[in-house]
């Protein structure tokens, strides 16, 4: 019987190493595991770098992570707030003018297809974003019919952190809404990708043709009814 | 005393709206662009696409409900349209980067006489690098337009020979609506002035433009 | 108003030119959008380049375009038939070996994802998939990490054909079961994408999670309720 | 008269089924590996993937009711178990591709001593190239198994030294179940034989093998 189940978050969260790649899910408030992450703060994990949109969204979760020293570098697309009603990414500031903590900056769609490359066993790809601005520097370039192109390499993560709504016990997963987001191409990236769902559903209740994550890309499914 | 006045942000966003067609996919940028939506007509059926996988967003209903689920780029709570589908990052991305997106509206620190766009990064000593999503968009929509002040805080002119902050995307921008003008930007070099606020003149506007603009008989005259 | 239905077959057919390079959605008997293909046989277009898994299945549609004399070149991963009890591409087999018609046989994974590259922006990429096979053969290769890779160009099309359920007018696709196959990835492809389908139904009638072609790819739709 | 029998495709299928582990995810090929699905022990829950975007496949009721757009790689109709999904080809090969399978199970003409496998094209000039799904499987698989007949049906062996037929994938092959044996291949040039039908010798599997075979003192034996 295959039963991607567990019962606590301790559990789910059990494995990452030290040096790590961890992808989190989650684009502005929707879709944050953010109870997975603070499993992880109790785990002890660290010199982790982390793949996420941003670099902390308010003062939970993955801020929390940056403020206890145990990430090394942040991948991820924004790392200023946009909101500035909801000013986030305020330690990871701290840390980065400090020196204390990596940055590599990428735009947000070749984020999501070099995962996409890394979870599709695909290799290194040619996309025309960025082609002429900074974050093009250093990296391979190619012109084909006039359009220029950057070579952009897969990211696979060790780990992936995502937030789903349903889920079975084969990891076949729902979404509502945005959440969904990055939460499809991160299992796919990860050797171990780990949800935290509203609810766990018995097998067949989800319809095939509305999963949004097939199981296959899934190994940990946790349920967490009141979410943080 | 100058015989013009400048444009609000809510006149500067009626005035793209008025240039998005019926039946248009339109993605907004964070910030000023964000005020278009307010002011799209009402009777033209534009699909607004968020990069976080919305394609048929709206306004929230103002005081709530708020669906947490339900948001734009900018992390501001929205509804959806009758229509709108949703769809995971790597399909999300494709539409903004494979030209699906008729139009998309962007603001900008600086655009180049040749459509060089920089919008993301002031490249000063402590500015945090945050690209966001804004290099995918610039690289792939149909049309570009920049939506921004014609001077910056200190009076520099923004538009601009070439950028001095860090490029968003090379050559790009098609179109640029300021509070004084709208400019086209058709990659030649020229900047062709098509509107400009009443009361100012084309020598007047240059005064405030680091690059040459190009004047035409049929210049429209906006009233601020 | 936004309204993408066209009221005939005719009309949805309207504008492929001769030379137009064609994707047509379907594997086995599911998706193959054949009453569209059927109108292009009375549309006239010739000198076509299809794109499809297979050349043609079973008598009816692409056979029948082939056996018209309209098709120059199919690309497609399996130009023989899989199922000795249904036996396609007879007609394919037989214009190839009289040397009639070309046929660039590409792995069906890098066609998806050639197509997928097309529609996404991007430029060439890199994937394993052929790598020290003759299907490489002439193609720029590199070894990363150990792993052989092939560089594999994107695939546009200017037309798209295919079968879905339901759609409303903005273009919004749902699929059956299996039926869904290249559908999306074409869509996406292709400047113009059109969709037969069982049933139009009002612009709102579809939930938007369950939504699996979004309407940004679909230029028309035609509703076919008696497909062939 | 020689001392052993051939297995038949039935048995060869359970020998296969019998290594498949609980919870495995599957790729079965055309042809003969689809027979494994009618052996997979009731015990186990195993996934069985189709390369036209079902995940989670079963065999479709005697005699109907047959649904058109449930079926598998060879056309077949085909049932969705409890706990299945459905995605597109891009998703599906991403699985193929990907490392996401655990186990692939092929046909083969020509498998070579270093795990070369030639199942795709004859390269007869008559022949026409259809390759389908089986690079990507080839190249994407956890595991790849190759389930044939030992020699063909002139009697040539199908184990090889180097593959003469034009290759689907290099070094790809994991383990080779034929008629009448099971043999390893780890990629360093030996064949590890694992297991043989009663009565047959390593000499005598030799014969039938154009490539040298490696014995194993806990080699197992087969009742066929």
């Amino acid at each position: 019987m295959l039963d991607k189940t567990v019962p606590s978050l301790a559990e789910a969260v059990s494995g990452v190493c030290d040096g790590a790649t961890l992808m989190i899910g989650g684009f502005g408030g929707s879709g944050i595991p953010t109870d997975l992450i603070r499993a992880l703060l109790d785990q002890g994990a660290t010199n982790l770098t982390i793949v996420n949109n941003n670099a902390g969204n308010g003062p939970l979760g993955l801020s929390e992570l940056i403020a206890a020293g145990r990430v090394r570098k942040v991948i991820c697309s924004y790392a200023r707030s946009a909101n500035p009603k909801n000013p986030s990414s305020a330690v990871f500031a701290e840390w980065y003018r400090a020196g204390r903590i990596e940055l590599e900056c990428v735009p947000q769609g070749t984020m999501a297809d070099r995962m996409h490359a890394a979870g599709a066993g695909l290799g290194p790809f040619f996309t025309p974003t960025s082609y002429g601005t900074p974050l093009a520097e250093g990296k391979e370039t190619r012109v084909i019919d006039g359009v220029g192109y950057v070579l952009e390499h897969p990211l696979p993560g060790d780990f992936a952190f995502v937030k789903a709504t349903q889920a079975d016990r084969w990891g076949n997963l729902v979404y509502r809404y945005a959440q969904r987001n990055f939460g499809p191409v991160m299992c796919m990236a990860a050797k171990i990708a780990v949800a935290q769902v509203q609810e766990i559903v018995p097998l067949g209740a989800l319809p095939p043709e509305h999963v949004m994550t097939p199981g296959i890309f899934v190994q940990r499914v946790v349920e967490c009814r009141n979410p943080q | 005393m100058t015989a013009w006045n400048k444009l609000t942000r809510a006149q500067i966003a009626e005035l793209v709206a008025r240039d998005i067609p019926d039946g248009a996919y339109v993605n907004l940028g964070i910030g000023m662009p964000t005020l278009i939506a307010q002011h799209l007509p009402a009777d033209r059926e534009i699909i607004l696409h968020s990069e976080n996988g919305i394609l048929g967003m709206t306004n929230a209903p103002e005081g709530g409900p708020h669906d947490p689920d339900i948001i734009n780029a900018g992390k501001e709570f929205m509804g959806l349209v009758p229509g709108a589908s949703i769809t995971e990052h790597v399909t999300s991305f494709a539409m903004m980067r494979g030209g699906h997106l008729d139009v998309t509206v962007l603001g900008a620190f600086q655009v180049s006489r040749l459509g060089d766009l920089a919008n993301w990064d002031t490249g000063e000593p402590n500015s945090i690098p945050a690209v966001g999503g804004a290099m995918d968009l610039a690289a792939g929509a149909k049309q570009v337009f920049v939506m921004m002040e014609h001077v910056d805080r200190k009076g520099a002119p923004k538009i601009v020979t070439e950028c001095t902050y860090p490029l968003t995307g090379a050559r790009v921008v098609d179109r640029i609506y300021t509070d004084l003008a709208i400019i086209d930007v058709p990659g030649d070099g020229r900047l062709i002035v098509r509107a400009m606020v009443e009361g100012l003149t084309l020598p007047g506007l240059q005064k405030m433009t680091a690059a040459p603009l190009t004047g035409v008989d049929a210049c429209q005259r906006i009233a601020a």
